[in-house]
């Protein structure tokens, strides 16, 4: 059990680094989105793998049970997942903007429209 | 004896989870996703049996009634925007 | 952790990987929503395994219900499908995030090891919050108590971030009112799913409430409570349409409502002030300090579900209103 | 006494299992959309029936068997009617189930 007692870490580097790598390749502005929650994802589990002690029990208190895993990162984590559904709404938001404005989610196609607008219209 | 049971539970959303990952159709996904959904629902209450605190069951009872909500949304945007692939994807 | 629990926490943790790589992979948009449906069960289940309940409780009504709505309406304005073209070559990023990846896993060696009871972590506060919350705050559930009572003042910005988002959103897409009847045709009726969803309401509804105002003793609270609320409303508006359901609960009362919620949070702060104890410290509310502690609690978590619960309906509206108009 | 409910919610627990691997293999295995949600659906509700009603044996008579109670009616209630919805907007979207397969089909199948 030695080599997997840092496992839980290790996948949420993986997700972290999986959500980064869509976040920097992906093209389409909703998949960046979704790297963005993944990568976010990914750091509510790494809270809440640190707050978890062996033979503990969920923070809730009750009759016979002594140990109690740590509360803290379970704040933390409860409240930053409704703040993250927040921004996520905030985040699709702005992309239906784009989407009227550009008629495009496209990332390349998004930056070529600003050339044309930057460098005047050509014909 | 719970703890076979939440080995039972935790294959069956492996295989649910395969049927996800391949399709075809986005009906086979959704399919797939609802089947998780119950088995998350089994698999919560199961676990808290084994673990000697079945006292959350409340969250269970949270997925019962928001999974079902979160079929329906997924089967009206698929009525309003049939995607290209439902139906010559098979 | 027995070895059961271990072998359990790695299955689901592997599952986890795989729906990741299928989502990073994937190039079908709806696929994408599906598959991050999943992603957000399975983490459910891994936080309750953490222990994580009030966590769990979260991310079961966020995760499965609002994202994926809010997802899925974005999806339905911007189009299914990704285009083929790839602009930017995958191996630079391959490699800075392998380069990160490994710098960081290297940084896990010196950590402590999961679940070893003596980590720094649980060090510091956590034994305060754990040995003295239950006499000094009197609610069993050290969650809420930490919420709400220690923590109040990192609360109450969590929920005016939630409300700035609102607001956010708004100033970006407004509702619109519908002037003409879509373009496309209406799907059939559907009298299965009317009378279901009928039936369901009220008893979401009714949870909702409960999951409010049983989050002292039980995993739940505002937070939970409103998102649970808010998908009883969705689903109103999804059986039935979005005038019948703006009609039921009419965007300018819910943009009065939620501002109040956030003025109940600030407000229970300021009464504390006034009558002679530090901002959100609740002991001097009662004559008891553990009933005032009670008191606030009740209050502010009222506060917070009442600006969750609005917020998520109005982003909600938003959302459909403009799928409606761009089919 | 014990022994009997805990031989019975046993039972109970291992008929939930079968049912729900039943399920998953169907899923699994069929080849056609309609097939796979017969598969799931049929075997969902009594899984879910053997399950809870194994742990409502456990724990008698509780708050906590009202809930499991309250959990196995809503999952009775709305399973069965997503998988309706599911298949109806299937099918209302185009998605024909294959009725029949000839033999010249499946002799191609066979082969490919």
């Amino acid at each position: 059990m030695i080599s997997l007692e840092l496992y839980n870490y290790w996948v949420v580097i993986f997700l972290m680094m999986a959500g980064f790598y869509t976040l920097i390749v992906s093209n389409h502005l909703i998949k960046k989105i979704v790297g963005l929650n993944i990568f976010q994802t990914s750091v509510f589990m790494l809270y809440i793998s640190m707050g978890k002690v062996a033979g503990g029990t969920a923070p809730i208190a009750a009759e016979g049970i002594e140990t109690y895993s740590n509360p803290l990162p379970h704040v933390l984590i409860l409240t930053a997942i409704v703040v993250g559904i927040a921004t996520t709404s905030l985040a699709l938001a702005l992309v239906i903007r784009i989407k009227e404005s550009y008629g495009t989610v496209q990332e390349n196609e998004i930056l070529e429209l600003d050339h044309i607008s930057d460098t005047g219209p050509q014909a | 004896m719970f703890a076979v049971t939440c080995l039972a539970i935790l294959v069956v959303m492996g295989i649910a989870l395969a049927r996800a990952f391949i399709g075809p159709t986005v009906y086979d996904r959704i399919l797939a996703v609802n089947m998780f959904g119950t088995k998350t629902v089994l698999f919560i209450a199961v676990y808290g049996f084994m673990t000697e605190r079945p006292e959350f069951m409340d969250i269970a009872l949270v997925y019962a009634l928001i999974n079902f909500v979160g079929v329906i949304a997924v089967l009206k945007f698929v009525e309003r925007f049939p995607p290209p692939s439902a139906s010559n994807d098979e | 952790m027995s070895s059961i629990n271990l072998l359990i926490d790695i299955v689901l943790l592997t599952m986890l990987v795989f729906t990741t790589i299928a989502i990073v992979r994937s190039r079908s948009l709806f696929a994408i929503v599906m598959l991050s449906g999943i992603y957000s069960l399975l983490s459910a289940n891994i936080f309750i395994i953490l222990d994580a309940v009030d966590v769990a409780f979260t991310e079961a009504a966020v995760g499965a219900g609002i994202s994926t709505v809010l997802m899925l309406a974005t999806i339905g304005i911007t189009g299914y499908e990704q285009k083929k073209r790839r602009t930017i070559s995958w191996i630079a990023p391959m490699v800075v995030v392998v380069i990160t990846g490994a710098v960081l896993v290297y940084g896990t060696l010196d950590m402590p090891a999961f679940t070893d009871p003596s980590a720094p972590i649980h060090q510091h506060v956590a034994p305060r919050y754990i040995n003295d919350s239950p006499t000094e705050v009197g609610i069993p559930n050290m969650v809420t108590s930490v919420l709400a009572s220690y923590r109040g003042y990192d609360t109450m910005g969590e929920v005016i971030v939630v409300f700035a988002a609102m607001i956010g959103v708004f100033s970006l897409i407004g509702i619109r009112e519908k002037k003409s009847e879509p373009i496309h045709a209406e799907p059939p009726a559907r009298p299965i799913l009317q009378v279901m969803a009928k039936f369901m309401i009220p008893f979401i509804i009714l949870f909702a409430l409960y999951v409010q105002f049983h989050g002292d003793f039980g995993p739940g609270g505002g937070f939970q409570a409103g998102v649970i609320f808010s998908v009883a409303i969705i689903l109103y508006t999804l059986t039935f349409s979005q005038q019948d359901a703006m009609k039921l609960v009419p965007p300018w009362v819910l943009k009065r409502l939620a501002s109040i919620g956030v003025l109940i949070y600030g407000g229970t702060g300021v009464v504390s002030m006034l009558k002679g104890g530090n901002f959100l410290d609740y002991s001097v509310l009662a004559h008891d300090p553990i009933h005032g502690q009670h008191y606030g609690i009740l209050i502010i978590e009222f506060g917070v579900g009442l600006t969750v619960a609005c917020a998520m309906m109005l982003i909600f509206f938003a959302f459909i209103s403009r799928g409606d108009k761009n089919p | 006494m014990t022994f009997i409910i805990d031989a019975l919610s046993w039972v109970c627990l291992m008929m939930g299992c079968f049912l729900g691997i039943s399920g998953a293999v169907g899923i699994f295995k069929f080849d056609e959309f309609y097939s796979r949600v017969h598969a799931a659906s049929v075997t969902d509700t009594l899984c879910v029936f053997f399950i809870m009603a194994g742990l409502v044996l456990q724990s008698g008579f509780t708050l906590v068997s009202v809930k499991l109670i309250f959990a196995v009616v809503l999952l009775w209630l709305t399973s069965p009617v997503a998988s309706h919805a599911l298949i109806r907007s299937a099918y209302h979207t185009g998605l024909k189930p294959k009725l029949k397969t000839s033999r010249k089909e499946s002799a191609k199948r066979g082969q490919s």
